[in-house]
């Protein structure tokens, strides 16, 4: 099994001393996140986020399928994370513990808090849904997985169009993109994560790169949406800290979470405004249009 | 869904402000106070609620300050809290004292060797020039090949042959005593079999008491190794009490010559020591070792210290039981005859 | 099956009689497994949960050289909830649990006083009936104090919820404590356990949606459930301490 | 552009570009293969350098995982100990080399440093085999001196390409890889002690957390960046007054 | 949006891997990291030479038969391509994660992907190449690859999913920088005279006709449009001269 070096003991007194002195190893303030870059691909649902040298891939998809038999109106909603060898060579093998908290808390942060309408999702009760499934791909890791493809879930949620649809009796018809314009999913909300690092019981990190991951004594990753709704919190041990410290993440999470959503709004409207102008409808052609 | 609505407490109490619930601890007495009827069966009794409670029992837990005295050193079973002179119990246990050294001594834990230790063992692992030997603490001990007595004299100095074959004295699954020679940095021990007490065990049975709490179950005392003269025509048999819990019952074996010259123990030495045959062993005497393993078994399921008095005490009791219910003389002490011989033990202690 | 929460407002008493700052009947013993190096069992209400704890002992040291590995196991017992529905190895909640638990410990016990072994915490969960994080973690602490292995504190827990969910926005909204299955079911809840009955948070769970605002609250009262819950567990020890003085094992 | 070809792993090398010299044997240095009898292959993409004077050719490249050559200096982190040997590691992922307690300055089976896992030392490769652990040494086998090798304490440690590494233990590294950042520093007033590892590892140590930082983040960045030597010049100036 | 003919290459942006590289060609987009030479597990290692782990990933869903399908193809010839004696007991570990593919003419297309296996194969095999490139690993030589579809029409090149339906058989060629044919891959019916059509087109689209030692000439036969191998040497070369600009 390869492993990986880790900080060495140099770079651990160095790094606390620096806390001490409240400077971070890239020159960044406690509570600040490295550059955020969001993109979309080409196709709808493809949303590419690089927070720092971190960068997570997420893909949508939808399927007809029949739903659950015990939820008959609900289209189900699945998100697949996974940690492959391109993240670090650590990852290939069987899933890894971060890997299984990555899948749980955006379960948590998406699922459980309901942010998918997945009752719109129905077409014929009982007999026919949208099955959404969103695969999380990471391609780089450098420190806090978690905010990155929660953003990227989320922005590629609201970018997705699904095929427009029609129920004639029993039969569904659904359109490709050349025949009707897509349908954008129904969210509710948008929760995002914030997860915050702690050192020496009072130091507090936000957005901590791989490094300062490996050298924290705890973590907790606030999921928010930018109502001031909590929609989950995860400080799965570590270190302990204090209660009043924890509160105040919270409140340095809205602020966070209202900044993200901002640049989520302001790109999704840029690429909207790139689709128009190429004309929504002259799109599928263009793909048999080669060069000879 | 019938709920039983019980009568509405007063309007002004309806909504305890929020900011109201970190005190929420100074009035819970009051709050209990106020609703005895609804008393919870799992809150003890009042007298002991902590808030109130006089120290009076000898029994610390951890996170409770043994003392803020500086002028203490702690020992094991505390810490130091940073930033302060508070020595603080890790475990739950009783406060020993010695000299200035301040330690507290856990209920029950796992074997850690002191040298000195009298252990019994088990090897787990052959390496070349070392046995790595399972005595119940939290790491393997060693028992370096140097550390043995070799065949052909005490003083032969170990060869490349001893190390090839290695396994001629002591291979996996072999039990031995021995004692804890030195201990590591780490806290693993070092063993040594160096004196005719130590050695190979073989002719009887192993138990473990380790459960019950290695220093606690076993104590370490003056005598470890004894000889029991068995009823009922048994004979002698050995009783070596490990101080890790583990426990060697076995059919005495009298050196042989008894105590003829050195050299003749030395040879002794070389065709017995390692053998890893039984001897014959009576019928008599395998039904008097088992009942000293059942007497230390119910010892152990009473909570009674295991040393020689109790053991020595415990079985006279149990041969007394046996032989008054003659014909059914299986050593087994569980249920009524084991109450029975406790209430023996009781009464001559 | 919706949890009629109205009547609350009325008697200030919950379904099962209790009142919002109330614990259910917690009951523990320890050293109930005398082959092991420590265990306990643990009920909280109807929530039953069994520990047992081997070790310190040979191998470990794969995370630092230096301490002691932390294996957690648990096994939820097909009979233990409602459903009967059996949870496969692979359930990412066990999983997460596992972790926390793993975590939690980790780094409240003196692992480096055993370097290159491993602790092994074996948890059963006999019933459910809610707070089970909360459970197993009590359960943890005892058992881990009966094997002797030192630890800063003890880490306790409980859960805490508010009364209205999130959905309604009911300012006089108030928040309960040690929640059961039915609460949990319907009541946003968070768990938390706290060190030594302090402040000092170690883990800190909640799934579900609430206003941030109520948030100050739950935590509050949760942090004084630990509290609470520490001194029962403590005298659970001093009582097992005082029995074994008297039977003069030591 | 570039006078020298760029080439691709396979390409053949033209008999014509390779160095004449009349009396030493033609050397290939990294990213070429001799293939008998008489052509030469490279295995890598990356620009031919020849050198006429040494009769020596090689392939230029920056990327990918270091591979130990013998006599390299690198920085490796202490793993574990066993009873003869520290284990240390030069890479992520890589297996571990060995270090014989014996091989620092002064050190007897009585004496010998004490090094935790995670320390630093500051050591030379003495055996590179493909077959075989590696092995490295932090004194002079033939004078017993350190020579400036051995645990490194303090300070921090930043990654820079292999290229860069390479670059920062030229010679001359004005002259032959276009970077004077650290001459600048030094001639700016900024005081450190500078450590470069051809594992890509730069440990530097100074007398503040921030210029420790500062230096670091300035080497990574004319890394990175491909600052040429009128920006070096500038960005060294810059700094040299800011942390002072 | 519009699917460019023209592949494009991003070489070496990956964080935290050795190589990397993301290539897109007919609508496909691939990306590719390798780690490597490092530790491989004692279950895995070859005494002899370095293990060469080739992971395929699609853009949803986990990876099936397809997939595995794919990476033996992938591995048996990268296996040829690196010096894999130059690195016993270590691991050279390849990932190539789909991102995209042009098949979004209908929906829940999953299924009729799942039964295409070779239309893929091109840009893998190129992503792996310029990966193992961008790692610098020791290579015997550089791979181009292409994808033919035969018609009724006659040889397309860089068909489109309704062509490749339509057609009678589909080909993947691929060659080494030598000319030499390293992978066949062909489904459907066809004789050999067709194959040997196929593989004259291919080895022309493919491989820079030109005297193989002869590497410095590549500037007269920039017009030959479709040289692969001219577009694979551009791109390194930009890499080479941008990793080296402090080189006179």
């Amino acid at each position: 099994m390869p492993r990986e070096l880790g900080p060495s003991l140099n770079e651990r007194q160095f790094f606390l001393q620096a806390l001490k002195e409240e400077v971070r190893i890239d020159s960044r303030g406690f509570g600040d996140f490295r550059a955020i870059q969001l993109d979309f691909g080409d196709e709808y649902g493809v949303s590419d986020v690089r927070i720092g040298k971190t960068r997570v891939l997420t893909n949508i998809t939808a399927e007809v399928t029949t739903p659950f038999p015990d939820r008959p109106f609900d289209g189900p909603f699945t998100i697949t994370t996974s940690l492959s060898a391109m993240a670090s060579p650590s990852f290939s093998g069987p899933p890894s513990e971060t890997e299984v908290l990555l899948a749980r808390l955006l379960e948590k942060t998406l699922r459980r808090s309901g942010a998918l309408d997945t009752e719109s999702l129905c077409l014929i009760a009982g007999r026919a849904v949208f099955s959404i499934r969103a695969d999380v791909h990471v391609l780089s890791h450098d420190g806090n997985l978690t905010d990155a493809a929660c953003l990227g879930v989320v922005a590629a949620l609201r970018h997705f169009r699904r095929g427009d649809s029609e129920v004639k009796g029993e039969d569904v018809k659904v359109f490709t993109m050349a025949e009707r314009e897509g349908v954008a999913l129904s969210l509710l909300h948008y929760p995002l994560c914030v997860t915050f690092s702690f050192y020496e019981g009072e130091v507090v990190l936000v957005d901590a790169t791989l490094s300062e991951e490996q050298m924290r004594e705890g973590s907790c990753t606030i999921g928010m949406n930018k109502h001031g709704e909590v929609c989950q919190i995860a400080k799965l041990g570590g270190a302990p800290v204090d209660a009043v410290i924890l509160l105040s993440c919270s409140n340095l999470a809205l602020r966070h979470v209202e900044r993200m959503s901002k640049v989520m709004e302001e790109r999704l409207l840029e690429d909207a405004k790139r689709r128009y102008k190429g004309g929504i409808k002259a799109e599928p052609s263009s793909e048999n249009a080669r060069v000879p | 869904m019938a709920i039983t609505i019980l009568a509405p407490a007063p309007a002004a109490a309806a909504l305890p402000p929020r900011d109201h619930v970190r005190d929420s601890n100074d009035d819970d007495d009051s709050d209990n106070s106020d609703n005895g009827g609804v008393n919870l069966q799992g809150d003890f009794d009042k007298g002991s609620r902590p808030a109130k409670r006089a120290r009076h029992t000898d029994i610390i837990t951890p996170g409770e300050t043994v003392t803020d005295d500086s002028q203490w050193m702690r020992g094991h079973g505390t810490y130091i809290a940073p930033a302060s002179t508070e020595i603080i119990a890790t475990v739950a246990g009783t406060v020993q004292k010695t000299n200035k050294l301040l330690s507290v001594r856990p209920l029950r834990a796992r074997y850690t060797p002191e040298i000195g230790d009298l252990v019994v063992g088990r090897i787990v692992e052959v390496q070349s020039k070392r046995w790595r030997v399972d005595v119940g603490a939290p790491v393997f001990a060693g028992l370096p090949l140097s550390a043995i007595n070799l065949p052909g004299g005490i003083l032969r100095k170990r060869t490349e042959t001893d190390e090839l074959q290695i396994r001629t004295f002591f291979s996996e699954g072999d039990l031995l005593v021995a004692e804890v020679q030195s201990l590591h940095q780490d806290g693993s021990a070092s063993l040594h079999t160096r004196s005719l007490k130590f050695g190979k065990l073989r002719n009887g049975i192993f138990m473990s008491v380790s459960g019950m709490g290695g220093g606690g179950g076993v104590v370490r005392a003056k005598r470890q190794v004894w000889m029991i003269h068995t009823a009922g025509g048994g004979g002698e048999v050995d009783v070596i009490l490990g101080v890790n819990g583990y426990i060697w019952i076995s059919k005495h074996i009298e050196a042989a010559g008894g105590d003829t010259a050195i050299t003749r123990i030395e040879e002794k030495i070389s065709s017995t020591v390692y053998s890893s045959q039984n001897d014959e062993i009576s019928v008599e005497t395998r039904t008097e070792i088992a009942r000293i393993g059942s007497v230390i078994q119910l010892l152990v399921q009473e909570g009674v210290k295991i040393e020689e008095e109790t053991i020595s005490k415990a079985y006279e009791a149990a041969v007394g039981v046996a032989s008054l219910n003659q014909g059914e003389g299986s050593g087994y002490l569980g249920g009524e005859l084991g109450r029975i011989v406790m209430a023996d033990v009781g009464k001559s202690s | 099956m919706p949890l009629d929460t109205s009547s609350y407002s009325l008697a200030l008493l919950r379904l099962d009689g209790r009142r919002w700052n109330e614990l259910r009947r917690i009951t523990a013993q320890i050293s109930t497994m005398p082959s092991a190096d420590g265990s306990s069992y643990l009920e909280m209400g109807n929530t039953k949960v069994l520990c047992t704890v081997t070790g310190p002992c040979e191998g470990g040291g794969t995370r630092d050289r230096d301490r002691a590995d932390i294996r957690v196991e648990l096994a939820i017992a097909g009979f233990s909830g409602v459903d009967r529905k059996r949870v496969g190895r692979g359930d990412k909640r066990v999983s997460e649990m596992v972790s926390t638990i793993q975590s939690t410990f980790a780094s409240t016990l003196f692992t480096n006083l055993y370097p290159q072994s491993t602790i092994h915490i074996s948890l059963h969960v006999l019933s459910q009936d809610g707070s089970l994080l909360a459970a197993l973690l009590n359960a943890s602490t005892l058992a881990l104090i009966d094997a002797g292995i030192p630890m800063r504190d003890y880490i306790t827990a409980s859960t805490a919820g508010s009364t209205s969910s999130y959905s309604s926005n009911d300012e006089s909204a108030d928040p309960l404590l040690d929640l059961n299955t039915s609460e949990e079911q319907e009541l946003p809840f968070l768990t938390v356990a706290t060190l030594g009955g302090s402040d000092q948070v170690s883990v800190l769970v909640m799934e579900t949606r609430v206003q941030a605002g109520r948030l100050e609250g739950m935590l509050a009262v949760g942090v004084d459930g630990c509290k609470q819950v520490r001194e029962i567990l403590d005298d659970v020890v001093r009582e097992h301490g005082k029995e074994v003085l008297k039977s003069g094992r030591l | 552009m570039a006078a020298d070809p760029i080439l691709l792993p396979g390409d053949y090398l033209d008999p014509k570009v390779l160095p004449s010299h009349p009396s030493k044997a033609l050397k290939l240095g990294p990213g070429l293969l001799h293939i008998p009898p008489n052509s030469i292959v490279s295995t890598v993409a990356g620009r031919l350098c020849t050198d006429n004077k040494k009769n020596a050719v090689w392939v230029e490249y920056n990327s990918g995982r270091y591979i130990p050559v013998v006599d390299d200096l690198v920085i490796a982190t202490i793993h574990h100990s066993a009873t003869d040997f520290y284990y240390a590691s030069i890479s992520d992922y890589s297996s571990n080399a060995i270090l014989p307690n014996l091989s620092f300055e002064g050190a007897s089976r009585k004496s010998r440093p004490q090094l935790a896992p995670g320390a630093l030392v500051y050591a030379r490769i003495t055996l590179a085999n493909k077959h075989m652990d590696l092995e490295l040494e932090c004194v002079s086998a033939s004078t017993g001196k350190s020579d400036g090798l051995g645990p490194l304490t303090g300070g921090m440690v930043f990654s820079v390409s292999l290229a860069m590494a390479r670059r920062l233990m030229l010679p001359k590294p004005g002259e032959q890889g276009q970077l004077v950042l650290l001459e600048e520093l030094g001639a700016a007033g900024a005081s450190f002690e500078i450590a470069v590892g051809r594992n890509g590892r730069v440990w530097v140590d100074s007398k503040s957390v921030k210029s420790t930082l500062a230096i670091g983040n300035m080497i990574q960045r004319t890394d990175q960046e491909g600052w040429m030597v009128e920006k070096q010049r500038i960005m060294a100036k810059r700094m040299a007054k800011e942390i002072s | 949006m519009a699917i460019s003919a023209e592949p494009t290459v991003v070489l070496s942006h990956l964080h935290h891997t050795d190589g990397s590289a993301t290539f897109s060609q007919d609508g496909y987009t691939v990306i590719g990291a390798v780690n490597g030479p490092i530790e491989v597990s004692r279950r895995d290692e070859l005494p002899e030479e370095a293990v060469v782990e080739v992971t395929v990933r699609p853009a949803a869903g986990v990876g099936g038969t397809r997939e595995r399908h794919l990476e033996s193809i992938l591995q048996a010839t990268l296996r040829q391509v690196i010096f894999i004696h130059n690195f016993p007991r270590r691991l050279i570990q390849i990932t190539l994660q789909v991102t995209s593919t042009p098949d979004n003419d209908s929906v829940g297309s999953k299924i009729v992907q799942a039964s295409v296996n070779l239309p893929i194969l091109p840009s893998l095999l190129q992503t792996s190449v310029l990966t193992l490139l961008s790692a610098s690993i020791p290579l015997a030589m550089t791979l181009t690859s292409i994808l033919l579809a035969v018609t009724p029409d006659g040889i397309l090149r860089s068909p489109t999913i309704k062509e490749i339906q339509g057609a009678n058989s589909v080909h993947v060629l691929a060659f080494s920088s030598h000319g030499e044919l390293l992978v066949a891959e062909s489904d459907g019916i066809f004789t050999m005279d067709v194959w040997d059509d196929v593989h004259t087109v291919a080895r022309r689209i493919c491989c820079v006709e030109t005297s193989a030692n002869d590497s410095m000439q590549e500037d007269g036969l920039e017009e030959k449009a479709g040289g692969i191998m001219t577009f694979v040497k551009s791109v390194l070369q930009e890499k080479v001269n941008q990793d080296l600009n402090w080189k006179k």
